[in-house]
């Protein structure tokens, strides 16, 4: 394992506080117990948006606070969903009275420490939504599993939810707009190689050389199966058909096209499998109205990438091209 | 015999040793239907336990358990720090402010433990997860207890049920949790919570020793 | 060798036309001779900017044509410069009459080649000048070496002197901001594991799991030496040391603070970097008044990182402040 | 004995040949002190050069030589684009139109085509580069000449003598080129370019033969 860091344990310490010094302008780091804030927090008489799980996902979600977008996030430990302790005086420091709705990937560990930092925040009164994100195609979703998890989507519920959240909309009217762009979003991810967990000092899993990875998550947990390797155009097709059929896309729908980097695939490789997926789309009628293309939600150093496609309706689309200024997303101002 | 503040403050102790020591083994058995941090996280929350009970010295076995719950609940994350918080804090309030705790208190504070799991995580039984260590070690120390088993046998009894329900999650196919991403990829693996479920009722056994 | 690629040699045509449906909305692309080009090019009355080398850098330089920086960019074949075939016709597209900046990595490729480029194109009747960069202080600058590479302070010359051209500056004058920045800007980087060219297929040198290579260029080239692994903070001090003392920094200097990753790196380890760097400047009285952490110029999936440092003056500050949009970087629009 | 279209179409298709089957070396020893690039861009090149052959029927060595010179310096790219591009070019326009070419021709024009690639890329002898190789090669092709040799003589020494001076590069410490970052850890690698310039004037000496 070589790493670029200090000692296993103060990975994310050091990384959050390195993202604050960089980002002074947009954020502030509390230390302990941990979260980044937006540095107007609370914005008054906004619905607070807050967002957290465990890190190792960068540039989620901290790289997503500020204007537009989360007004706080809550990193855990590597891979580990954070506590009560740091989501309670997060959600505390975002509400300006109108209320907190809280993004929450669905995962076990996520929904149940933030479900407990919902109940003590609204025994101090303060009005919380949850937005529960399960895009993730990869799970079957069903009696016999924990759900789908929540993967690329988060990133388009946080963009959307936040710009509702800043245009003004209610506590009921942000939460409602983030389980719309939930129901209209699915996934799928692909690993050609596993991450090392920094306290782990080993790869999750391990891939020979000849094989990939298909239907990972984002904790470096394995996926559906184990396949032969491909070429880019074939992946892409396995990725992007079962979104597409999941979603139940027809000729004429105009959607979102998100290809993210789990964090060691180079761009060029993404932009390879952008081409074939929005070929494949065209080809069956799908309008590609908006693209995103990048490292925007990450497995450490894992090489693979993800196929994320959200079907847009005109609010959709106007809330995603909205002013937002973050670390790591930015346009209209 | 009955068991006091100095067993509950002996077994916390010996809680954090077994999860420092095991860390690495519960890390590994993360790692193929997890995502390699339980060890870590068990023994972060733990550490963070033994750093409290330094400062503050609880009055009764109850209030020894309600900080532990506290701790794991605000250091351990992931699904695990819910669910022992929650196990701890119900444990606690079945216990209240007793200073001595005889069997039948003991058994019922064990079961109060396990339904908050329960309650919390919905596992049911068979689902592969820390509650197949908790319900055959709930219902073992159930019976030493109705057999008058003093609360050594009561603890032993768990301790060995839980290890055996830890042992028999090997081939069960995951319905809860993150390894049950994996389908039929999860059987022939052992539950990670269930080990670290196991080790700290063995602690508390050792504890009473 | 995994990668998500279809044919070794189709990566750039492939991955450049993905580029360009992703993009539309700013660039154009031209795919024989191959080059990227602003959608509204040539900008009347603008003077042009034009930059290119091998590819495997992405976002460089594709990712930074549009307003406020390149006018047109032109992709090699992986890590190997473009040929004037392709450079002649991208400076002839982004000509406007107020003649056409040049901005080359001073490698022995890339200089033949926009130099014989920039022959034909004064040939033609386009004024053409070149700005040279030349930051990289891991190579010593002298008879006995083709002199010090371009890396990361390229980034910054194509920001600034794009923001300079986009306000109306005339060619000599944009030229001159450009060279102002390379004279004030210095990088080293760091190589944690070697990257794979895909048509070579095997990685471009080994280190062992316990070894770094310190002062590597962008090409998966080797570095200057190599030694075993240390921790983010002393590898920092020894890429940051030697930048600091080369631009000879001193107490009371303003500079932007760069660090890159180099393709294969999580974004939480650069910003352990950036901390480490960013304490240490402010030890010695410097002021970090803008800051840059991402993958901005890379060499494939290369595990590793560079630091820049650029001195700052009032100008060059604003200049870097002015809005700019593009695929990879973009703000204040 | 001269020369004329016949060999020189011979020698390029030879020299394609002699690229695509040295690809990975050139490749292997680019990648010490390189970039791992050098074999794909001469293929490239000359593959580019055999294409282009197929559709246009140059008139006379010149002719094929300016096409050549052309074609790699818009397909190889990198250092050896340009070079290799000028130093046909020249060749070609020391040849100009002659339908055949003696042996003092064929000196002078490997002579031009050496005199190219220096004035483009300043590389002195010892510097670990192709220069390495074209200098012996120009030498011993201008001795065989005066010697009386015709141009088959003329051809085998020039490709033996670059086969030579490619060899001796390796223990020369770059000082052109990327191989000059790595300083001392240069020496004891061959240099790419070398070996390419001999290859092409070891095909220009068979197309002879
Ligand atoms: N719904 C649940 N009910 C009971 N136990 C669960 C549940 N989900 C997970 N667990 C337990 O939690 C353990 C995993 O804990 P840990 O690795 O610390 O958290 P995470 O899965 O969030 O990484 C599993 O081995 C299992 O025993
Ligand atoms: N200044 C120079 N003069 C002569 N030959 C050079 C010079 N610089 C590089 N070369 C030759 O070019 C070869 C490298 O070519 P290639 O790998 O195709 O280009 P690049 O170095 O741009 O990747 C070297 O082996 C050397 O022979
Ligand atoms: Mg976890
Ligand atoms: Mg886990
Ligand atoms: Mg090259
Ligand atoms: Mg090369």
């Amino acid at each position: 394992m070589k790493k670029l860091i200090n000692d296993p344990r103060a990975v994310v310490d050091e990384s959050v506080e390195g993202f604050g010094l960089a980002h002074a302008d947009l954020v502030t780091v509390i230390a302990e117990p941990k979260y980044i804030v937006r540095k107007d927090a609370p914005v008054a008489g906004k619905v607070g948006l807050l967002s957290g799980g465990g890190s190792g996902h960068e540039p989620l979600h901290g790289g997503y606070v500020g204007m537009g977008m989360l007004d706080a996030a809550v990193p855990g430990a590597v891979f580990t969903s954070p506590t009560p302790d740091q989501i309670l005086p997060a959600t505390l420091a975002v509400n300006s009275g109108a209320g907190v709705v809280h993004i929450v990937k669905n995962y076990t560990g996520d929904v149940l420490n933030f479900e407990t930092a919902a109940e003590l925040a609204q025994a101090e009164g303060v009005e919380v939504r949850t937005v529960l994100v399960n895009d993730d195609v990869a799970v079957e979703d069903s009696l016999y599993t924990a759900g789908r998890r929540g993967v690329g989507g988060t990133v388009l519920v946080e963009k959307i939810a936040g710009a509702a959240a800043e245009r003004g909309d209610n506590l009921d009217a942000v939460a409602a707009i983030g389980d719309r762009v939930n129901q209209n979003v699915r996934s799928m991810g692909v690993a050609l190689t596993a991450c090392t967990v920094p306290h782990a000092g080993a790869p999750s899993f391990v891939l020979e050389e000849n094989e990939i990875e298909i239907g990972i998550g984002i904790h470096g947990e394995p996926g559906r199966h184990r396949i032969p390797m491909e070429n880019a155009d074939g992946i892409t097709d396995r990725l992007l058909d079962p979104v597409v059929s999941d979603l139940g896309l027809a000729s004429g729908d105009k959607v979102l096209l998100f290809v993210n980097g789990m964090g060691g695939t180079p761009q060029s490789e993404l932009y390879i499998v952008y081409r074939r997926a929005a070929q494949r789309l065209a080809e069956q009628g799908v309008t590609v109205a908006r693209s995103l293309v990048g490292n925007y939600i990450t497995a450490l150093e894992m090489q693979g990438c993800s196929i994320t496609v959200l079907r847009l309706d005109d609010e959709m689309t106007g809330l995603w091209d909205a002013p937002v200024h973050t670390a790591a997303l930015r346009w209209g101002v | 015999m009955e068991l006091d503040i100095d067993w509950a403050l002996r077994w916390l102790a010996l809680a954090a040793e077994a999860m420092a020591e095991h860390r690495e083994e519960l890390i590994e058995l993360d790692r193929p239907i997890g995502d390699s941090d339980h060890g870590e996280n068990m023994d972060r929350g733990f550490r963070a336990v033994t750093e409290k009970l330094a400062d503050t010295v609880p009055e009764n076995p109850g209030a020894a358990l309600k900080l532990t719950a506290m701790t794991l609940m605000s250091k351990v994350g992931g699904a695990a720090g819910p669910l022992y918080g929650t196990a701890f804090l119900r444990a606690a309030t079945a216990l209240g402010d007793t200073p001595e705790i005889d069997a039948a208190t003991l058994a019922a504070a064990l079961q109060a433990a396990r339904d908050g799991i329960v309650a919390r995580g919905k596992a049911e039984s068979g689902d592969k997860t820390m509650v197949d260590a908790w319900t055959p070690a709930i219902e073992a120390a159930a019976g030493a207890a109705s057999d008058g088993g003093d609360v050594r046998k009561v603890l032993q009894a768990a301790a060995e049920a839980a290890e055996a329900g830890a042992v028999a999650t090997d081939p069960m196919l995951a319905r809860k949790g993150r390894a049950s991403y994996l389908g039929e990829r999860s059987i022939g693996h052992r539950d990670p919570g269930a080990v670290s479920s196991a080790l700290i009722l063995r602690a508390a056994a050792k504890a009473a020793e």
